[in-house]
């Protein structure tokens, strides 16, 4: 009976993936994912809920209610911070599992080297995502990479002390665990912080592995298909960003990106704009654009661009929206706070699908972005995002940038963009802009 | 369900196969939802912390240990599928 | 390989799906390439003939007929694969 | 040590198929499924291959090289016969194995079940597959369908029979065998023969059934994966060809399609033209798209559609083929005839894609196509074609159509295409009406 429902949960698992793929579907994925997990659970208890005391039942019971607390109380831009933050509970969930089995001495040794291997993913995953969470929060500068790599010279020693020393054999499960702590830790530390989205990707990769492995352990099926899922599509997302990023994930994971500020000078002044003249030339296109990036997220400013968009519809003018596969602090980022103002994902396109179109649009507005939209990326070979495809902007009859100054995107480098002949410069906090550039309209 | 180690293999290569075929027809829209779906469901180590916890025996310190586990497996859970739907709620009144 | 029947059942599932996803993005050029190579392994089965055929005892009428799967599922096999690489070679020379 | 053969032959029967999905990996995807096959047959001796006696060995290797002289000779024309054939053979193989299975008294009920399932299966793939040969080369007419509906009402009393009636009890086994071999010749019979495609693909996934069974039968992992594909493969292909002719499998397996001479009648002549008009025609032409159906495979006309097509090209004319699913007598017949000589197979569109392009072609050549271009298909709610999507070569500036008679294609009705103003048709066998276009060519 038992293995029926589970082998029912682990159907239910990949049906829930596959109706994932389809906007029009994927709420039913979460109904259906929920369903499995919850059926998963239940048989784990294998019909007999007295084995369990009250500290138990309180404990899932608590931590439960914790959890539809949090979720309800998050705000759409701290979405990032969200999933690492829970990811890493996922993570440090499986270390604690592995171990206590490996306290036991009962363990049979290949299943003894799949927990230690589990303990120390799932500790890493654990220390990385906080770690990761403080830096998406501006907690956390980065750390200069040279304490990784003495780190890292010294981890083979390190990891044979307890084989050399007698002393710390009885402890070595515990300073195995304290090792995959400070690797997590020092690892992620040195990584810049928008590259939090790669680390947390991968972490949730890393997490899935380790349910996997647990699944090993103790010999149950369901965590070896729900992990093995987890673990795929955590790297598949990795990956992506990585290619869109021109860079690799070693790469990435190597840290010391962005952050430094390398040729930040502009050899002309660019031309800035008021929101009238905006608002002017708005309603003189026909077609028009929006680039958003990190700073639509940072000023919360996606219900303005709502507005905007309804203003600039009701004159009959084409709005579009373009979004690059990293723009933001996750993948589909930009997509998620869209949607949450009622945004038709129909409108939003693609790098691929919008690239062409560029040069027959009328207006761009850069709402936030930079990196994303840098040219130099195709230009420049010594620039440190050549090579990463970009949304070429550049090549619209008219481009607006809305952000607060000349200042630097993550990667750290000036954006020819912004003292271009097509391009105007509002300063402004992208919400307070863009309202203005409404309130403009209502004059014109 | 109790299985030899490599059958256990065959299943772990299939169930990543799909996972692999499945999320790279996950149009870029989705990946926000997806990551946190994905997230909520690593918590799937839940099970493995129920199975476990009557074993512990006498020990208060892995008792306690277990019951961390079981803590942050559940927070994942239900906060990652309740975050996830609260995503897809957006999602759907497109439709 | 030996398993418990929801065991077996769980990777018939996975194989199956699997089977579906790829097969369905397979281009309608290479139809009948499919068609004659998955044909091809239907004689799989020849493994089954393998393993019956020491134990059908003393039988003469039971060994001719695990002959004849065998001849069979051999011609199934082999002359299923090598058309289907001829047919994969017109396209080889399109490269 | 076995057992991770069969892993790996599992996995790369998996990858094969992957591979599959492009015609640029296709040929190696060929090279990975034979070595799975390869490792798994050579992992069942168990590495004793003393167990076997020399009729073993012999009937390996000359079936062996039977199959391989077979598949040397036969013309890629016979194709869709040949599998069709060698489909009977696997269906058979499993049904034997079944069938020896149960004749030892020690099987489990719950394998016993499985084993009468997958005898049935194996042997009515077996039947079916020969009738479907036999129909392919012609040699066969549609049997009436009365016949099968008798045949399945009295199915039931007849697969009752051995329970009720005791003589019988012990020979219940070849009964059932013999039961299975009627009902595959019955069901067959009475399907058309230009449905015997969707008959084989059908009955391929059968087979595929049928070694899956047998898979759990003698407890083999890998005859379950390599089966469980198959079977995917088989369905899937089989719907595809029931969506191109708007048929369920149901209608299609029902029998009693096509053949009836119907509504044959047309009420005004066709335009004839000869091969020096339409070579001049095509000197004329900027883009000409070639349909090529069942009569390009009777006639063998490959090699002289790819010598018309240098021609054209070498006049800067475009040319690319229109390939309609279910064109020919094999999903994707036309595309391997096409291949044989060299035609590129980018310039192979398929319906979706080259529908919309008809209106701006200026002549296209209809090649031995017939139902796959009849617009009744789009407007006579009562033919039997309603609703299958076809090509729409009607709104192409000029029509050609080479065939050598009006006599009807597959579905027995009249093409009003033949009679539409800007159709003209030149009545020749496919292979000598191209040559003879060639010819004038050369006077032009
Ligand atoms: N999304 C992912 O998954 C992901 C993954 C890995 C890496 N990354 C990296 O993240 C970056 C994303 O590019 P992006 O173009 O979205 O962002 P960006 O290049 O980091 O630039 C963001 C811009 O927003 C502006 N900004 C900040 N707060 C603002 C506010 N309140 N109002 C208006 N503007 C504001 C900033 O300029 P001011 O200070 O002048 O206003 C800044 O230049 C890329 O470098 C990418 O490689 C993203
Ligand atoms: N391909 C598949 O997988 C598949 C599957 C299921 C059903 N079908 C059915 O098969 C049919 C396929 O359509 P189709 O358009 O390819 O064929 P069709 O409709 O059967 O017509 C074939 C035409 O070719 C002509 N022909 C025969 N021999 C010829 C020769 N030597 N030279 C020139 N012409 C010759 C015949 O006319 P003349 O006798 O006047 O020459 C006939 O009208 C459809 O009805 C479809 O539903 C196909």
């Amino acid at each position: 009976m038992i293995e029926v429902i589970l082998l029912v949960s682990s159907v239910l698992f990949i049906f829930a993936l596959k109706l994932f793929g389809r906007p029009s579907t994927a709420h039913r994925a979460n109904t259906f994912a929920m369903l499995a997990m919850a059926l998963a659970v239940f048989s784990a208890f294998n019909f007999d809920f007295s084995n369990y005391d009250p500290a138990f039942y309180i404990t899932i019971v608590v931590s439960g209610l914790l959890g539809v607390l949090i979720s309800k109380r998050v705000q759409m831009t701290q979405m990032p911070e969200l999933v690492g933050l829970f990811n890493g509970f996922g993570g440090g969930a499986s270390g604690a599992i592995a171990y206590v089995e490996l306290s036991k001495s009962t363990l049979p040794l290949s299943d003894y080297f799949v927990a230690i291997f589990s303990m120390v993913i799932g500790v890493f995953t654990f220390s990385g995502s906080i770690i990761a969470v403080l830096k998406l929060r501006g907690k956390l500068n980065n750390v200069n990479t040279t304490i990784a790599n003495i780190f890292s010279a010294f981890l083979p020693p390190l990891i044979l002390l307890p084989a050399i020393w007698e002393e710390m054999e009885i402890l070595s499960l515990e300073y195995f665990m304290l090792l995959s702590l400070i690797a997590g830790i020092i690892r992620v530390a040195v990584i810049g912080g928008a590259d939090m989205p790669v680390v947390i990707a991968f972490l949730n990769s890393l997490s899935g592995i380790a349910a996997m492995s647990a699944g090993f352990i103790v010999n149950s099926i369901i965590l070896i298909v729900a992990g093995a899922l987890v673990g795929a599509s955590g790297i598949i997302l990795t990956l992506l960003m990585c290619a869109a990023m021109n860079r690799t994930l070693l790469d990435v994971l190597k840290g010391g990106f962005g952050g430094a500020a390398i040729n930040n000078e502009y050899d002309k002044d660019p031309i800035s704009t008021s929101p009238e003249d905006v608002a002017i030339q708005l309603s003189y296109a026909e077609s028009v654009v929006i680039v958003p990036g990190y700073g639509m997220a940072v000023a919360q400013a996606q219900a303005a661009v709502k507005e905007l968009t309804n203003t600039l519809k009701d004159k009959n003018i084409e709005v579009k929206f373009a979004i690059h596969p990293v723009a933001g602090r996750m993948p589909g980022h930009m997509n998620v706070l869209l949607a949450e103002v009622d945004i038709d994902y129909e409108d939003m396109y693609t790098l691929e699908d919008i690239n062409s179109e560029f040069s027959s649009t009328d207006v761009v507005i850069v709402l936030g972005a930079n990196d994303v939209v840098n040219p130099l990326a195709r230009t420049d070979e010594n620039s440190p995002i050549y090579g990463m495809p970009i949304l070429d902007v550049d090549l619209a009859k008219q481009v607006i940038v809305i952000k607060r100054s000349m200042s630097p995107g993550y990667a750290g480098i000036a954006n020819p963009l912004f003292i271009n002949d097509n391009a105007k410069m509002l300063f402004a906090d992208a919400k307070e802009g863009l309202e203005n550039i409404i309130k403009s309209f209502e004059l014109v | 369900m109790e299985a030899t180690f490599l059958l256990t293999l065959l299943i772990t290569f299939l169930a990543s196969f799909i996972g692999y075929e499945l999320i790279s027809k996950i149009p870029q829209t989705l990946h926000t939802p997806l990551m946190s779906g994905s997230n909520a469901i690593s918590g799937i180590t839940l099970i493995a912390a129920i199975l476990i916890y009557p074993e512990v025996g006498e020990s208060q310190i892995l008792k306690i240990i277990v019951l961390i586990a079981i803590a942050f497996a559940t927070l994942n859970i239900v906060g990652g599928f309740s975050v996830t739907g609260r995503i897809l709620e957006m999602f759907k009144k497109n439709d």
